[in-house]
């Protein structure tokens, strides 16, 4: 059965940890085991910061909104601002030698090692989505 | 609802920046951001962070600790780290800024390290 | 400055703790204190669980849409079903000696006891709201 | 994480039980009217229920416990309440159920109240 969850903010980072405890919630919901859990709370964080500096601008006026969808086996977060979205191919790998000192960059990176499918997409009604997939583990 | 709280001592010519709390975008990477320009400042050029009591890094903290360091290195100074905690292993690793930053996991150890 | 937050749940008492955690969230971001904290917790939960029970009928694919408005020195939880509304003028006093003894109607009571406005209305767009404003306390 | 847990032990003829978490509606509500109603099928009348661990009690908790007060007393039993917290308190006065309640501070007084 699938579960649906959403939950929009202002785009202050302010209310990040508000998504942070949702998360927490929905996970310890679905029985995600404690490590599992924190990275997908550091995943989802990583979109909403996005979604608020770059998608956004910080323009408090502008809603960042995050859908969860749970099923039996997967969590999948929908993370929704309101900019024009990017060509994320084209990112330079932040462990390449010549990036490793960059003080930026690794967002994506984190989103894409923590959850099993990372999918930027543009929203038909309107600004840019990033899809986070997390399975569970079969036990 | 402080994110980041960070005390420093002395070990010698060695200043131990205990940091506690979540390293994270805004407050927290600000804060650490102040302490270590604050130690170079006052002159303060071998730097060990305590890393023990942090229970969050996200990508802009993780981006913050390679700002200070490069920056205590462009200062002729050492940043270290001490007792990672797993979690922050396990983002070192995943980032390959284990081969950047040198780790320590005792304090002494780590201390006598920058002789 | 007025600051929005807005929660989405299927209309399952299993999410009711989830809508408990992000008014938590709120009134500390707002520092009301601890015994105004856990009042407009409860007063929220009674709204969420008339909206679900009596609003929805406990259908699991009719949303309950909560919207925390806070400002400087109030907030305001709007918490809206999908269900006909109802004529809050007409409850019988659950304190009045004969219905003392009744197990139930004591929710929009609670409400009205911990917040300082209960106001029932009709949306719009449909389905019945009831909006909850807490003050801060003056110091 | 279940929302109510219920411990039963005896004194005499009363039977003590210790709730813990919280009475709301759902899981907690039922799991305490099934505990009264399986005392009152064992033949055991004189109960008194300790509130000291509940954190929360929503409408349809205190509606619960009321059912369970007249479920007792049509049963030709007696319920009582033990170490009510603050917010129990406040809640049993708002909704003028201290008028219906026998509440008790003291385990020992509380059990002697019985005979
Ligand atoms: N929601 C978004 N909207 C527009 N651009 C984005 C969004 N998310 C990421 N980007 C772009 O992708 C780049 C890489 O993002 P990320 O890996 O998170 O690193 P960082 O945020 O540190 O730059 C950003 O610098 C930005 O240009
Ligand atoms: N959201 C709602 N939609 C429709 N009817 C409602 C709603 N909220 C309350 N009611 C009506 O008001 C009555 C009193 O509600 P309340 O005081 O919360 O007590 P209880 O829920 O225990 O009956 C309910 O029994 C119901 O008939």
């Amino acid at each position: 059965m699938t579960e649906t969850i959403e939950l929009s903010i202002d785009s202050k980072l302010e209310f990040v940890d508000l998504v942070a405890s949702v998360t927490k919630s929905v996970t310890a919901k679905m029985e995600f085991d404690e490590d599992d859990a924190s990275w997908i709370e550091l995943a989802v964080h990583e979109a909403v910061i996005n979604a608020i500096t770059h998608g956004n601008r910080n323009s408090a006026d502008k809603q960042v909104e995050v859908r969860f969808v749970t099923e039996q086996e997967a969590l999948t977060v929908y993370v929704r601002d309101r900019g024009e979205g990017f060509d994320p191919s084209q990112l330079p790998d932040p462990t390449s030698s010549d990036n490793l000192l960059n003080p930026s960059g690794r967002g994506i990176f984190y989103m894409r090692t923590f959850m099993d499918e990372v999918e930027h997409s543009i929203h038909p009604e309107g600004g840019s989505v990033v899809r986070l997939t997390k399975n569970k583990r079969s036990s | 609802m402080a994110s980041l709280s960070i005390k420093d001592r002395q070990a010698g010519d060695v200043t131990i920046l205990d940091l506690s709390g979540k390293i994270t975008i805004g407050e927290g990477s600000v804060q650490l951001r102040e302490a270590v320009k604050r130690m170079l400042d006052d002159g303060k050029k071998k730097i060990l962070l305590n890393l023990g009591d942090v229970s969050y890094v996200d990508s802009s903290g993780i981006g913050e600790l390679v700002s200070s360091y490069t920056t205590t290195g462009n200062n002729g100074g050492q940043l270290k780290l001490l007792n990672q905690t797993k979690k922050i292993h396990d983002l070192l690793t995943i980032t390959k800024l284990v081969t950047v930053f040198e780790t320590h996991d005792n304090e002494e150890t780590a201390i006598a390290s920058f002789k």
